[in-house]
């Protein structure tokens, strides 16, 4: 600290060029004639709290470059174990895992298609039911989902295997174990966290409209219909995005109910198998083989869909709500 | 009669906005400085150059000498081509200053000194005891809190709180005290409580104290700076205005 | 005039019954989930569940091997948790810190990116980074290592850590201003004033951060499924052995339980993840209702 | 006359109980913790021996996880755990890689698995070879109810599968669109609870929640699988990375004692003897 202050004190006085300052500091306070504030001693963040930063920021970058690595060797060699093919034939040597992503994209829109409105009509419900019979009803609902960002996903899973999985053998045949069983339950997954984030965007814009809006004789919902909802089309957006992004993340319930079939899923009752339940079932498996390759590779799709689902919040401004918590 | 603080071509500008214009003025070392002003003429932002706490607020650029004393003479508190201020904690240190509203730490009352005095002044656990309770018996708040030290200080009321803060600049020995409009959140009977004990302060430690109300100023001013759109207008000495000349001096600069 | 009376209020009610069904679906679709595991697990809840045939004191003391009970797993979901909050305190805590307090505008903004992109990283992405690195350590300088607790902690440690620092940065950044200002004018360096004062006067809410980790520690699989969690190891003992986890137990009866026992001690490990659970959100928003109610005054 | 029986018995019971108590023996100064990993239909065995040996032992602390042959393979060969269980026989490109030493100790066939209510009592390979190719898909075409057939296999890495596609299959690979389960256990839960589900466990799998299916008329039972008459069959071995120690050199030694035969009989197995 002392070299740098006479440093800066004789430099102030001559107007010399100014010798190249670290940029953070130069930014701070380019031309302060008083004393920099940056420069006394305790002022900037102790050893502790920049060592804990760089521990957060280095466990992401080793978490980036261990999967990055691992994956672009796999990716830039077509050889016979080429992970981008349409076949997962491990026996025969085919290790394709786009069905996986495809079983990814399907179950996520599916439980997108399912969530998404739904949410937006409890959303609304929420912040427009005056009825007051309906008062217990809105705050069950509203105790309903805060609980509901709680619940493990395993517990869904298991849940789900003995209850969900028979009712659709019965009524849609086939193994029970398919599309339709885990979208369901990734729909209850997602639809807390995108109950919230509404709630969050559309209410402080309701209520600044509320009481001039109801001196004019509108009720709660026509207000919400015609004045907010058409201009909150990023939160909105926002909701769909961190929706996805959870619904693409989670590996319990996939694994638990989606039957794990290596084909590209046909229709509602066919079993599929994600991404995720792919790295579950075959990381145990094999190391250094053709199959443990493709995981960094599975590994790789996941997180450029989740970076590219938090850069698309970030600019629809909404932070990814870390209180709903991601998939597990 | 030697003299507390010195100013001189002081300039304050936020961004583009330009606050204090080329103030000059000096504060004697005994008896209370009060700078009056319509809200807006920059007082409390003088007030702060003293004790640097303008950096604290974005974009804030000060230039020209302030100079305090701080035990050893007068010497500059602001880094300039032949100034080399002291370190700008232990300037705030020797530089007491209580706010508008009172804002006690939210700690219990005896912790709301102990702590700046372990931690600022790094007195050890032994002393601190007894200098809480010199600086509560300075402000007299001692026989009122003597049995409730360990109560969260938000429990006191406003003028207890006030001379709480007070205690708490007092106890880290200050070589002077800045106060920006102490009584101005509190009632008559406290404010009145407070200006007793800001005169029996005066004689100890020289006192610069921001006012709104004209008749406090003149009850208290040993030496009354008249300041209006970031420019001092006039330097007046005790006894040579009165309340009423005063106002329609603050009036007619507008 | 009666008719688009009419039809204006018919479109209103149709809209308003449409709300209605979807919060009905979700009552009834949660309930029913919810209601079916308490049917089924209420009755498995006692000694027996945790316990097996061991007698309680035995067993807790771990004189005797428990086989078929859910107290090893408990025990070492509690140790797995345990381990991985402490794993995660001093990063979390002190990168929000950093964050609120001393991160000049970019450094702040990459660092808030990367926090963003670690919440969205799916949890099995994390466990493979476990898988992964102690292979590699296997095979450079550290040929003892194996996966375990402590593996399996730091992995989990990595999950939570964005929750910490968003919990950490939002408490400082509900604390005053004023405070700090108070705390600078006496003479207290900002290091000093971030240690001293605005970090006890926002611990209630990193206290709530932590208690969010610590649920969302205990309701991962993915992770542990990968870094050392097995079906069968007893009490978990020391940091380099293999564990039993709760979640893990769930997710391993449900897919092969042999007998009707082990499926009702499945619905009672669910119900008893499930309390947990919400039990730990029900007091992490407690506190920071009470953090709330003292610096804004707002319920 | 009775007081002689008894004295018999007695002795005949301290006599097994003395054999069953000196195989526990190499296990009383033993300290420290063994991990077991791999096939899923060992579990059983693994978990009964665990459970006796740490009754006797307290100090000695074994762990038993799942994951199938291949996870079997690759952790003993990482070094991961002590014993890595496989289905099946080692492959030369295992050996070579890893350099691990198989024990085997049981005989253990591979059964075609049906829901109990399913009236299909057997089947023909080339039926077998269709169905699980997905060319039949419905039961009424091999004499069943009129339902489409859901199909069960074991994912990858599984010693079942590889013995199942290899000797029942001849080679045949399975239907891309078949329910992957990842294990023994997952497999009968599966099949349990699917009337219309077909799928394969290791025979000391079956009981009364599942119904073994003849094979080309081989009934699918232990003593068919040790005299030959049922093909389908695979060895359990235990491998483990060079020559056995300690603790894990005591284990194996167990697994091949009396007693520990009569646990691998106990799970349905046929003891395997160590040539």
């Amino acid at each position: 600290m002392r070299r740098n202050r006479e440093h800066t004190g004789r430099a102030v006085g001559e107007a010399t060029a100014f010798p190249a300052a670290p940029a953070s500091l130069a930014a701070r306070s380019p031309e302060a004639a008083c004393g920099c504030p940056a420069r006394e001693p305790g002022e900037g963040a102790g050893w502790g709290t920049r060592l804990a930063a760089l521990l957060a920021v280095c466990g992401v970058g080793l978490l980036f470059v261990m999967v990055v690595a691992a994956a672009l060797p796999v990716l830039l060699r077509p050889g016979p174990g080429w992970p981008l093919e349409w076949l997962w034939q491990p026996y025969e040597g085919h290790f394709g895992i786009l069905p996986m992503c495809l079983g990814s994209l399907a179950l996520a829109t599916f439980a997108l298609c399912a969530g998404w409105p739904l949410a937006l009509g409890l959303c609304c419900w929420l912040l427009t039911e005056e009825a007051r019979a309906a008062r217990p009803l809105a705050r069950l609902t509203g105790g309903l989902i805060r609980f509901m960002t709680t619940i493990p996903t395993v517990v869904y899973g298991f849940a789900a295997v003995f209850l969900l999985t028979p009712l659709v053998r019965t009524a849609l045949g086939g193994t029970g174990m398919c599309l339709f069983a885990a979208g369901v339950m990734l729909t209850l997954l997602i639809l807390p966290t995108m109950v919230l984030v509404l709630e969050a965007g559309l209410a402080p814009r309701l209520e600044r409209l509320c009481p001039w809006g109801q001196a004019l004789g509108f009720s709660r919902l026509d207000l919400l219909r015609l004045f907010v909802l058409p201009k909150a089309g990023r939160n909105l957006a926002a909701a769909a995005v961190l929706g996805f992004g959870r619904a693409v993340g989670d590996t319990l319930i996939p694994l638990m109910l989606a039957g794990n079939a290596t084909h590209v899923p046909g229709g509602l009752t066919e079993s599929l198998r994600t991404l995720t339940a792919h790295m579950a079932l075959v990381t145990a498996n094999e190391v250094g083989g053709a199959a443990y390759n493709s995981l960094f590779v599975a590994g790789l799709v996941l997180l450029l869909v989740n970076a590219g689902a938090s850069l698309a919040l970030r600019r629809l401004g909404a932070r990814s709500g870390t209180r709903g918590g991601a998939g597990s | 009669m030697n003299i507390a603080a010195r100013v001189c071509g002081l300039h304050v500008s936020f961004g583009a906005r330009h606050v204090l214009r080329e103030v000059d003025f000096c504060a004697p070392a005994v008896g209370v400085t009060v700078l009056a002003g319509r809200s807006g003429s920059g007082k409390t932002t003088l007030l702060r150059a003293l004790n640097r706490l303008n950096e604290t607020l974005p974009q804030c650029r000060t230039t020209g000498r302030v100079e305090l004393d701080l035990g050893q003479g007068l010497e500059s508190v602001y880094a300039g081509p032949d100034a080399r201020p002291r370190p700008l904690n232990e300037i705030r240190r020797l530089v007491g200053m209580v706010f508008q509203t009172p804002d006690v730490l939210p700690v219990s009352v005896a912790r709301n000194i102990a702590l700046p005095l372990k931690v600022v002044a790094g007195v050890p656990a032994a002393e601190t005891e007894e200098r809480v309770r010199r600086a509560l018996m300075d402000v007299g708040l001692w026989d009122e809190v003597a049995d409730r030290l360990d109560l969260p200080a938000e429990r006191l009321s406003g003028g207890q709180q006030q001379r709480l803060c007070l205690a708490r600049a007092l106890a880290l020995d200050p070589a002077v005290l800045l106060l920006d409009e102490p009584t101005a959140s509190l009632d008559v009977r406290a404010a009145a409580g407070i200006e007793e004990l800001l005169l029996r302060l005066a004689a100890r430690y020289p006192l610069i104290v921001v006012s709104h109300s004209p008749e406090q100023a003149v009850r208290l001013a040993a030496r009354l700076v008249v300041l209006s759109r970031g420019r001092v207008r006039h330097v007046l000495e005790k006894g040579s205005v009165d309340a009423a000349a005063l106002a329609a001096l603050l009036g007619e600069d507008e | 005039m009666k008719a688009r009376r009419f039809s204006a209020v018919s479109g209103h009610s149709f809209l308003r019954w449409l709300l209605r069904g979807c919060a009905l679906i979700l009552c009834l679709s949660v309930g029913g989930l919810l209601a079916f595991l308490l049917f089924r697990g209420l009755p498995a809840l006692g000694t027996r569940l945790f316990f097996g045939d061991v007698p309680a004191l035995e067993a807790l003391l771990g004189r005797q091997a428990v086989w078929d009970g859910l107290w090893p797993a408990c025990a070492g979901t509690a140790c797995l948790v345990g381990l991985t909050v402490l794993l995660a305190v001093f990063p979390g805590v002190g990168c929000g810190l950093y964050l609120a307090e001393f991160a000049p505008p970019r450094r702040a903004a990459r660092i808030r990116l990367a926090m963003d992109i670690l919440a969205g990283t799916p949890s099995i992405v994390m466990g493979l980074f476990g898988f992964t690195l102690i292979l590699f350590l296997r095979h450079t300088f550290w040929p003892g290592v194996n996966t375990s607790l402590l593996l399996a902690a730091a992995c989990l440690a990595l999950l939570v850590l964005p929750v910490l620092v968003t919990a950490t940065c939002e408490a400082l950044e509900a604390v005053p201003p004023g405070l700090r200002t108070t705390a600078l004018a006496l003479g207290f360096t900002r290091r000093q004033a971030a240690r001293h004062i605005l970090l006890p006067a926002a611990a209630p809410g990193i206290r709530g951060g932590v208690i969010l980790a610590l649920g969302r520690a205990a309701e991962d699989t993915a992770v542990i499924m990968l870094t050392g969690v097995v079906a069968n190891a007893g009490l978990p003992a020391g940091l380099g052995a293999k564990f039993e986890a709760l979640s893990f137990s769930i997710f391993y009866t449900a897919a092969q339980y042999q007998s009707q026992e082990e499926l009702l001690r499945g619905f009672g490990a669910a119900l008893v993840l499930l309390l947990l659970a919400s039990g730990l959100l029900a007091c992490a928003r407690l506190l920071e209702a009470r953090f709330r109610r003292r610096w804004q005054g707002e319920a | 006359m009775q007081r002689f029986l008894m004295a018999l018995a007695c002795l005949a019971f301290s006599a097994s109980a003395a054999l069953a108590a000196d195989s526990l023996d190499a296990f009383k100064g033993q300290k420290g913790t063994l991990d077991i990993a791999g096939g899923t239909a060992h579990i059983p065995v693994m978990k009964e021996a665990a459970r006796r040996i740490m009754a006797a032992n307290p100090d000695i602390r074994i762990t038993v996880a799942g994951g199938g042959s291949g996870v079997g393979v690759q952790k003993a060969g990482e070094g991961l755990v002590q014993i890595g269980n496989t289905g099946r026989a080692l492959k030369e490109t295992e050996i070579q890689k890893y350099g691990l030493v198989s024990f085997p100790f049981a005989i253990d066939g591979v059964a075609v698995a049906v829901n109990p209510g399913n009236p299909v009592s057997g089947l023909s390979k080339a039926q077998l070879k269709d169905i699980f190719a997905g060319k039949i898909t419905n039961w009424k075409d091999v004499g069943g109810a009129d339902a489409a057939i859901s199909l069960y296999v074991r994912e990858d890495g599984s010693g079942t599968r590889e013995t199942f596609e290899e000797r029942a299959l001849n080679k045949g690979s399975s239907a891309a669109g078949a329910n992957v389960v990842n294990s023994n256990g997952a497999m009968k839960t599966a099949i349990a609870q699917d009337p219309n589900a077909v799928g394969y466990v290791g025979i000391g799998h079956l009981d009364k929640s599942i119904r073994g299916l003849s094979v080309d008329g081989m009934a699918p039972s232990q003593e068919n699988a040790a005299n030959g008459s049922y093909t389908v069959t695979r060895l359990l071995y235990m491998n483990t990375k060079g020559e056995p120690q300690g603790l894990t050199r005591a284990f194996v030694d167990y697994i091949y004692s009396p007693d520990g035969k009569e646990i691998v009989a106990g799970a349905g197995y046929i003891p395997y003897e160590k040539k």
